[in-house]
């Protein structure tokens, strides 16, 4: 029922097209639609005509296949990074993701929680952390902009990094998830 | 003598008409089987009236009723015949009325026509 | 009530429609139709002097036939269904005038019964009467004992006998004069006598005996669907 | 002498059997047998004597002599070639019989044999008081054996015939004491001569005595209670012997009695018809059935009394009444006496069929025979009365066929049961071929029947085509279901025949055994009962429609509009439009999947074939736009109702109906263009409904269901059955480039052409939401998710998959080349005589009209070559992507619980029911419903004349005795 | 045979940019309604480049597969069928394969083709979706070949050439003045065609993400998005035809698609969204009352 094949490690051999592809990935951002904690809130502001995210092409899609970039707002409990784990695999390479508030650096406020997540980079390749608790929409545009930034330069690799470090990534999140039931990898 | 043939005509409509009314209201089924042989012997009455001719002896040409003459002397034989067949026909249709109506009643625990009334519709 | 009232009414509806019939039902006078040409003609036929029993035995021969065996069916009937559900009272003992009676009075009975029965072309009498006294001979008997006569195990045989006899009577006339049932076929002979009016004694006879073994069996029947002592 | 012997025969052998019956039992009936057997040679010479079988051979005369003298004064009795034929049929049924009953209950074989004789007296009977004895021997021995036989309510019974024939004997002698002393005679033939008021009252009286003892309506009651409680294979022997003897004298007096107008007696026996049929319509006691049947019977005897005279009464009496009584004798064989509720519980039904077609009167059968006569007879006499027994008759047939179908027992292994039943049956059959053989012929439908031609010849590559590929899929049934194979092949064939056959009559006759040996197709079904009976019940209807069409139209006395309509009426109800769709939508989803292929796919093409050939084009013109709006309608209302629907099957059967609406609609425009386009679609419409229909057939024999709900998915695991399905979706639901374009093209440029504006919208919508239960149909079985337990499930056997490819290619080639069919179709409709409008130009592949224009084949090619481009663009511009798994769905992050809850197949268009909720639910089962509920209604104020009561009974009598008497008295001055 | 086929290739490639120049145009349009900024003219390319030239894509099936290029044949397929300038014998393309009914067909092979890939997604939003969409499809269509067949009987044709021919010769001749009714029914059929809103119940992101493409990434959704862009302006074209009165050459028939796509814009903006059950209803009952009238005034 479920696709168990690992993908391939990525290759890169399309060098001709390379610089007109991240230009267009970095002015075409299509973000996941999914609140993982308390900064969504500040997402919405993003629509309005005040900050117009519009702008620099960012859109949101309600579903992982058709998004690029998966905002993680705010602290991840145990429960939800599992969820978290399965958008973010299903989205189609490349694939970034932009980690807002200090919970998601280090913990912040939830650092001892018995079941907050304290550094995310361990269990999905973070490109773009945005600090704050929470980080205004301001912000979180300064950390778009970054993003797009580090796109144009071929930077933004998290999604080889996690395919990569497959193993790595499975064996921290599998230690922090008890019941464990994802397929080996969620296409 | 129109008189007595008649009355013998009414008498037998008379019982015909009181077995018919017998069978259609009695509930006992032996009385409606007796009702039904009234009604039979009011029919054969009616039989052998139809052969009736005034002043006429019987149909047997012994020495009182010489051949010759028979034409102008006996009454109808037909009726008398037929009569005979229709009582022993009556006879036998009795008998067996009176077994199935017997045994009917013995083994339905009623003699109650109404209650016989399983079949329907 | 209502029920027994619409049905009287219907009754006299009926009746009173019928009465219109009362004109054409006028008492005759003159013999017509076939009534005369029986009296015209039936002892020239028939050679037999009662002209009912002409008509019963020789010209509606088969009217009769039939007749025996409506008795035969019923009879037949009337044994078959007591025997698959007995009625399981048996006989009371004979009181002593039965008892007696029965002794003395069947010979006679029979010995009339047997004169009504042969002499059915000449007098009053015939098959049937003949053969439903020898019947009542045989109830008499059989009321004289508690238990079903011994003679009733022949009574089948008797019946079938007479039946069979009858029938082949019957075929006789159809085999040579093409007519079933005629009596002509062996000559009418002397009208008046005894042997006479060609088959009918014959056919009378095996008329009574058919008779009296199918009442008789009737009687049997319900003697032994009560269960003998 | 032969005469004799084959009359007397069996009463001397009751005699004989009467001594030996108790003391050796076996002999007995070896005897029986024996003096039976020689009885049957004896009549048999006779019947050949006689020619009884060759022309004019019924009214050969034979007569037997008894007693001294002739008639008046002594008796005669009279073979004729009709009674001496009958009288084989009574021998035939007492040897029949005789086993069952006799074998069974010791002491009943004198009486039997009796009955044999007595009835054949009755039969042969020329004197008047001799029938009245011959009466009472058979009343007393019916009373005598019903009381011996094994049945729980025998005393009843017993007492109520023995009260009907008390009433008899005194009304009988009162008849006899008014005749002899009218007329001085006892011959029958006397009685004809009677005049004046004697005459009212012998034939009121003798009229009573006759319904009574046929039990014809309303005298009736004591007959029903008689079949319902008498030993059933009593009841065998009783139908072929005295009840056929007693209908046959009754013939026999019904000619003879001095009535004022003998017309009086056909409108008795219609309206008895009509009304007792009604009263039976809700009988579940089969029975009493079979009661109410020989109730039928009897009113047709009244009805032919007064209408049909000499020759022609003769041979039809003969017919039906022998014939019937043989079949009532077979059917009665085969019940088990043993089970007091249900005698047949234990036959199916498939055994039981031939007796109760036989009953019914289905072609080839012999009484059908003798019914088209007696329906041409009325249909010359009065159109409304033969309405009227066609409606009656249509009410036995239905009885008939909830009792056939309620059986749904096994298989009957015993032998004992059988026996005499497969010789009845046999003999039935023989019957059948030799009426059959010398049926008369010449009727013919109204109009230009049967022009050949390629629409001709289109037909029967249709009817060939479709049985022959339907066939193979029809040796193994599927889950659950028996192979229907035969009956498809039966059917098939007589479809095949119908555009070969040379009159209406054989039409009508092909028709019909195509119609029913489908309906014993659809019987082989998992669930066969209810689907089976509503099939059966719509065939009939179309069958009588048809068949007073076919007599209307020999007739003189009618307009020739009349029979369009019935003959429009048949088709509809044929291909369920206009609310018949009942029939098709039950009969479709229980039926074998295979023969619901045949029966959409091939066999509702009849109808058409029916309406395109029947109609010259003037006479349904009148019809013409009544026809369109219910092609319309019924297209629009099943399309939504398919939409709506969650079983495949029913799915189907409403596209079905649905689609066929176009067809109707295209003939209702009585146009070149409309017609083209409704032969067009009919074609299309042969191929899709085919493929999809065989493709249903292969998913439910692999997956056992036909349920949207627990299907899906199955694309994976049966490809090419579902490419078919997709291609003849598409083709249905008038995608372009595939050939249901064509059609919708054709009639949206009739209708336009003939202004028919509304008619096109409401098509238009029609094919639109056809599109919703099209995509539906795809989704919910080859789409979605797969229920893991369809993991296992294979791709559809080769016998279904294989001539799903043929019509698949077919489709394709006529899709891409529609002008392959098209060159050949227009010019044949355009010759055809009285059809308006223009005509359609083909030029090369391109077809126009004034109009408009369609190039099939360019439209193919640009979607071939753009979806090529596409294709090979894609596949070249970058890499393959990976096929995941089923679950594999962006699902909130979460994993979906399982296939069968993510599957999302059930109440599919919740909105679209919201949405029509402002409409009022009609349904047609609750229309047909609410008909049959009225119907039972009114049977039930009938039904209620029957209380039971043998004095109830005995009243009916004499009221209708006093009625008559009234009656007739009042009509005669 | 050559012209044809390079015909048929500028008009596609032509009809795909000018679809995303007018997507992109309306993205900004509607930006300004709310009081932003808006994305880039140019937005619509680069999201299709972005799609296109994605690293990896999933599939489902068969189906799934070849749903994509199902809705690139329907939008080009009717886009050929079209006559894009009257007079113009190269941009009539395939025009005389088939008149106004087989392109009324043809605009189904699109739409069924998106279904059966968003069947076989086994995403049960996306079917929903479909069923939605199916149930809209069928109200509109009903009045707007109600629409359509009022212009065919009163125009007695079929043929879309002879509509256009039919309204040349001042602007009193098109459709739009001599079938008014007809012509607004068809407007509003418009814009469920179109999805926007109010009747934007297939795409409701808010409801069902995102309807029928739910499960399409990368590559398949470039095709599904050239596809709809190709379709939209195959509608347009449709409609300019059929109602206002042909395009004669490449301004009007510019500026008339331009205008008529506007006109959706300045509708949606400020409408919620139906339910499905209100959509279908009100699509059955106001435009086909409207078609009604003037239905009457041609058959009478």
């Amino acid at each position: 029922m479920y696709c168990n094949k690992i993908p391939d490690k990525p290759v890169d051999n399309e060098k001709i097209w390379k610089k007109l592809d991240d230009l267009a990935r970095a002015n075409s951002l299509w973000i996941t639609a999914y609140g993982t904690g308390c900064g969504a809130i500040e997402l919405r502001p993003l629509h309005t005509s005040r900050f117009d995210m519009e702008r620099f092409g960012i859109a949101m899609r309600p579903t992982p296949r058709q998004s690029d970039v998966l905002i993680i707002s705010g602290y991840l409990s145990v429960k939800t990074l599992k969820r978290v784990i399965r958008v973010y695999e299903q989205i189609q390479d490349p694939k970034y993701i932009l980690a807002l508030g200090s919970c998601t650096i280090d913990g912040g406020m939830y650092f001892d929680s018995y079941n907050t997540i304290n550094i995310l980079d361990r269990y999905i390749p973070v490109d773009v952390y945005v600090n704050g608790c929470m980080p205004r929409p301001e912000a979180v545009i300064d950390g778009f902009i970054l993003l797009m930034k580090k796109i144009k330069e071929g930077k933004a690799v998290g999604w080889k990094r996690y395919k990569e470090n497959l193993e790595y990534y499975r064996k921290n999140q599998r230690e922090i998830i008890r019941n464990w039931d994802l397929p080996d990898y969620n296409w | 003598m129109n008189v007595f043939y008649w009355t013998v005509a009414g008498t037998a409509s008379g019982l015909i008409i009181v077995g018919l009314w017998g069978v259609l209201t009695r509930k006992n089924i032996l009385r409606i089987g007796l009702a039904f042989t009234i009604a039979d012997t009011g029919v054969n009455l009616l039989l052998v009236w139809s052969g009736y001719l005034p002043g006429r002896t019987t149909p047997i040409l012994n020495g009182d009723v010489p051949a010759a003459e028979a034409v102008s002397a006996v009454v109808d034989p037909l009726p008398q015949a037929l009569v005979l067949t229709s009582i022993v026909i009556g006879v036998a249709v009795a008998a067996l009325f009176v077994v199935v109506a017997v045994l009917a009643s013995r083994r339905l625990g009623t003699a109650d026509i109404r209650r016989m009334k399983e079949l329907k519709w | 009530m209502i029920r027994t009232l619409f049905v009287l009414l219907v009754l006299l509806v009926l009746a009173a429609a019928a009465t219109s019939v009362i004109p054409h039902l006028k008492m005759r006078t003159e013999l017509d139709g076939a009534g005369l040409e029986y009296a015209r003609r039936g002892l020239e036929d028939t050679g037999s002097i009662n002209l009912v029993t002409a008509v019963i035995v020789a010209y509606r021969g088969l009217d009769t036939l039939g007749e025996v065996v409506v008795l035969f069916s019923a009879a037949t009937s009337v044994m078959l269904i007591l025997s698959l559900f007995p009625l399981g009272r048996g006989p009371t003992d004979p009181s002593f005038i039965v008892a007696h009676t029965a002794r003395v009075l069947p010979a006679p009975i029979m010995l009339l019964a047997v004169y009504f029965t042969t002499h059915s072309h000449l007098s009053p009498g015939g098959g049937f009467p003949g053969g439903t006294i020898m019947a009542s001979a045989f109830l008499l008997v059989m009321l004289g004992s508690s238990s079903t006569p011994a003679g009733s195990k022949i009574l089948p045989a008797l019946e079938a006998l007479s039946g069979t006899t009858f029938g082949l009577l019957g075929l006789w006339g159809t085999m040579t004069l093409g007519q079933f049932l005629n009596n002509r076929v062996i000559g009418i002979g002397n009208p008046g006598y005894l042997v006479s009016a060609g088959i009918i004694p014959l056919v009378s006879l095996a008329i009574g005996v058919k008779v009296a073994s199918e009442f008789s069996g009737i009687f049997a029947a319900f003697r032994k669907s009560g269960g003998n002592r | 002498m032969v005469t004799a012997l084959a009359v007397f025969l069996p009463l001397l052998g009751a005699f004989l059997t009467a001594w030996l019956t108790h003391r050796n039992e076996r002999l007995s009936l070896l005897i029986t047998r024996l003096f039976l057997l020689a009885g049957l040679a004896a009549i048999l010479v006779i019947a050949a004597r006689l020619g009884a079988v060759t022309d004019g051979g019924l009214e050969n005369t034979m007569i037997l002599r008894t007693g001294v003298m002739t008639p008046p004064l002594s008796i005669d009795l009279k073979v004729t070639g009709w009674s001496a034929l009958a009288a084989v049929v009574v021998y035939v049924g007492a040897l029949l019989g005789v086993g069952r009953f006799s074998g069974r209950i010791p002491g009943t074989q004198p009486l039997l044999l009796t009955l044999v004789t007595t009835s054949l007296g009755l039969m042969f009977a020329t004197d008047f008081f001799n029938s009245f004895v011959f009466i009472e021997i058979g009343s007393i021995i019916t009373i005598g054996l019903t009381a011996a036989g094994r049945c729980r309510r025998r005393w009843e019974v017993a007492l109520k015939t023995a009260m009907i024939s008390g009433l008899v004997t005194i009304l009988y002698l009162l008849a006899v004491v008014i005749v002899y002393r009218t007329t001085g005679e006892l011959r029958l033939t006397a009685i004809s001569t009677m005049t004046g008021f004697p005459a009212i009252l012998v034939s009121g009286l003798l009229l009573t005595v006759i319904m009574t003892e046929i039990k014809a309506f309303p005298l009736s009651g004591w007959g029903l209670d008689f079949y319902q409680g008498v030993d059933k294979n009593f009841a065998a022997v009783y139908s072929s012997t005295w009840s056929l003897a007693v209908l046959l004298w009754s013939a026999r007096m019904l000619t003879v009695l001095p009535l004022p107008d003998p017309g009086v007696l056909a409108r008795i026996g219609a309206g008895g018809l009509v009304l007792g049929q009604l009263a039976g319509l809700r009988q579940r006691d089969p029975g009493r059935m079979m009661g109410y049947s020989t109730s039928a019977y009897a009113s047709i005897l009244l009805i032919l009394a007064g209408t049909v005279h000499g020759a022609d009464y003769l041979s039809l009496t003969l017919l039906f009444f022998t014939f019937a009584s043989l079949s009532k004798t077979t059917v009665f064989l085969m019940a088990d006496p043993e089970e007091e509720d249900d005698p047949w519980k234990k036959v199916s039904g498939y055994v039981l069929l031939l007796p109760l077609l036989c009953i019914t009167g289905i072609p080839p059968f012999p009484v059908f025979w003798a019914k088209i006569r007696m329906l041409t007879v009325l249909a010359d006499i009065s159109p409304l009365l033969m309405g009227a027994v066609i409606l009656g008759l249509f009410f036995e047939s239905v009885y008939i066929y909830r009792l056939w179908s309620s059986r749904t027992g096994p298989w009957q292994k015993k032998r004992k049961y059988f026996d005499a039943a497969f010789m009845g049956a046999a003999l039935l059959a023989a019957g059948t071929v030799w009426t059959a053989a010398g049926a008369e012929q010449g009727l013919s439908l109204s109009g230009e029947l049967f022009r050949a031609g390629f629409v001709r010849d289109l037909f029967l590559a249709i009817f060939a085509g479709g049985t022959l590929l339907s066939l193979p899929g029809a040796f193994r049934g599927g889950p659950g279901e028996k192979s229907p194979a035969v009956w498809m092949l039966v059917s098939g064939v007589a479809l095949t025949l119908l555009p070969l056959s040379g009159n209406g009559l054989t039409f009508y006759v092909l028709w019909e055994i195509s119609a029913f040996a489908a309906v014993i197709g659809v019987s082989k079904g998992a669930r066969p009962s209810e689907g089976t009976f509503w099939f059966a019940v719509f065939a009939g209807a179309a069958g009588y429609l048809l068949l007073a069409s076919l007599v209307l139209s020999d007739g003189a006395v009618s307009s020739p509009g009349i029979p369009m309509l019935l003959v429009a009426a048949a088709a509809l109800l044929k291909m369920g439009q206009g609310g018949a769709h009942l029939w098709n939508v039950r009969a479709y989803s229980t039926a074998p999947s295979t023969m619901a292929a045949f029966l959409s796919g091939t066999s509702s093409k009849a109808a058409v074939f029916l309406l395109v050939f029947s109609a010259s084009a003037a006479a349904i013109l009148p019809l013409g736009t009544s026809l369109a709006w219910i092609g319309a309608l019924t297209a629009l209302g099943m399309a939504a109702m398919a939409s709506l629907e969650s079983d495949y099957k029913k799915v189907l059967a409403y596209a079905s109906v649905s689609q066929l609406g176009y067809v109707i609609m295209g003939i209702g425009l009585t146009s070149v263009l409309g017609w083209t386009a409704a032969i067009y679609h009919t074609f299309n419409h042969f191929l899709f409904k085919s493929i999809l229909f065989l493709g249903a057939a292969g998913v439910i024999a692999r997956t056992g269901t036909s349920d949207y709900d627990s299907l899906g998915g199955l694309v994976k695991r049966m490809p090419l059955t579902f490419t078919f399905t997709l291609i003849s979706v598409i083709a249905f639901a008038g995608v372009p480039p595939l050939s249901g374009f064509g059609s919708k093209w054709l009639l949206y440029n009739a209708l336009v052409e003939q202004g028919m504006l509304p008619l096109a919208l409401v098509a238009m919508f029609a094919s639109v939401v056809a599109f919703l239960y099209a995509f539906r149909l795809l989704y919910a079985v080859f789409l979605g998710q797969l229920a893991p337990r369809h993991y296992e499930v294979k791709e559809a056997p080769l016998a279904v998959l294989a001539p799903q490819g043929v019509f698949t290619a077919v489709l394709m080639a006529l899709s891409f080349r529609p002008t392959l069919l098209l060159d050949r179709l227009v010019p044949a409709v355009a010759s055809i005589a009285g059809l308006g409008g223009e005509i359609p130009v083909i030029e090369g592949t391109a077809l126009s009209t004034s109009l408009g224009y369609w190039d099939a084949w360019s439209v193919g090619m640009m979607v071939m070559g753009v979806f090529g481009f596409a294709f090979v663009f894609y596949w070249i511009s970058g890499r393959r992507p990976i096929h995941v798994g089923q679950l594999d769905i962006g699902f909130a992050g979460e994993l979906p619980p399982s296939p069968e809850e993510v599957h999302y197949a059930g109440d599919f268009f919740r909105p679209f029911r919201r949405a029509l909720a402002f409409l009022p639910e009609i349904h047609a089962s609750k229309v047909f419903g609410g008909i049959v509920k009225t119907a039972d209604l009114a049977g039930d104020v009938f039904r209620s004349l029957f209380t039971g009561d043998a004095r109830t009974y005995l009243l009916h009598s004499l009221i209708i005795l006093t009625v008559m008497i009234l009656w007739m008295k009042g009509g005669t001055p | 045979m050559t012209r044809l086929l390079v015909s048929v290739i500028l008009t596609s490639l032509g009809a795909l940019v000018y679809g995303l120049l007018l997507g992109g145009v309306s993205r900004v349009i509607t930006a300004s309604i709310h009081g932003r900024i808006g994305p880039r003219l140019t937005q619509n390319f680069i999201d299709l480049w972005k799609l296109f030239r994605k690293e990896s894509s999933i599939h489902h099936g068969t189906m799934f597969w070849m749903a994509p290029m199902f809705r690139l044949t329907g939008g080009i397929g009717v886009l050929l069928l079209v006559p894009i300038i009257a007079g113009n014998s190269v941009l009539t393309n395939m025009s005389f394969s088939g008149d106004l009914l087989l392109v009324l067909y043809f605009m189904f092979f699109g739409c069924l083709g998106m279904a059966l890939g968003a069947g076989d997604s086994g995403h049960p939003y996306a079917v929903v979706a479909v069923s939605r969409g199916l149930l809209q499809m069928s109200a509109y269509e009903l009045s707007f070949s109600a629409a359509v067949l009022v212009l065919a009987l009163g125009l007695g044709t079929f043929s879309i050439e002879n509509i256009v021919s039919a309204q040349q010769g001042g602007i009193l001749n098109w459709n739009v003045f001599r079938f008014p009714f007809a012509t607004a029914a068809a407007l509003i059929t418009f814009l469920p065609m179109n999805m926007t809103y109010p009747f934007n119940i297939v795409l409701a992101p808010q409801e069902i993400p995102i309807g029928p493409p739910t499960e399409y990434s990368s590559r398949f959704l470039s095709f599904m998005f050239s596809g709809r862009a190709i379709f939209g302006v195959a509608k347009l074209i449709l409609f300019v035809n059929l109602f206002f009165g042909g395009a004669g050459s490449w301004s009007s028939l510019l500026i008339k698609t331009f205008l008529l796509y506007m006109y959706p814009l300045f509708v949606s903006p400020v409408f919620p969204r139906f339910r499905t059950e209100q959509s279908v209803r009100f699509l059955w009952f106001v435009p086909t009352s409207l078609v009604a009238v003037d239905l009457l005034r041609v058959i009478l």
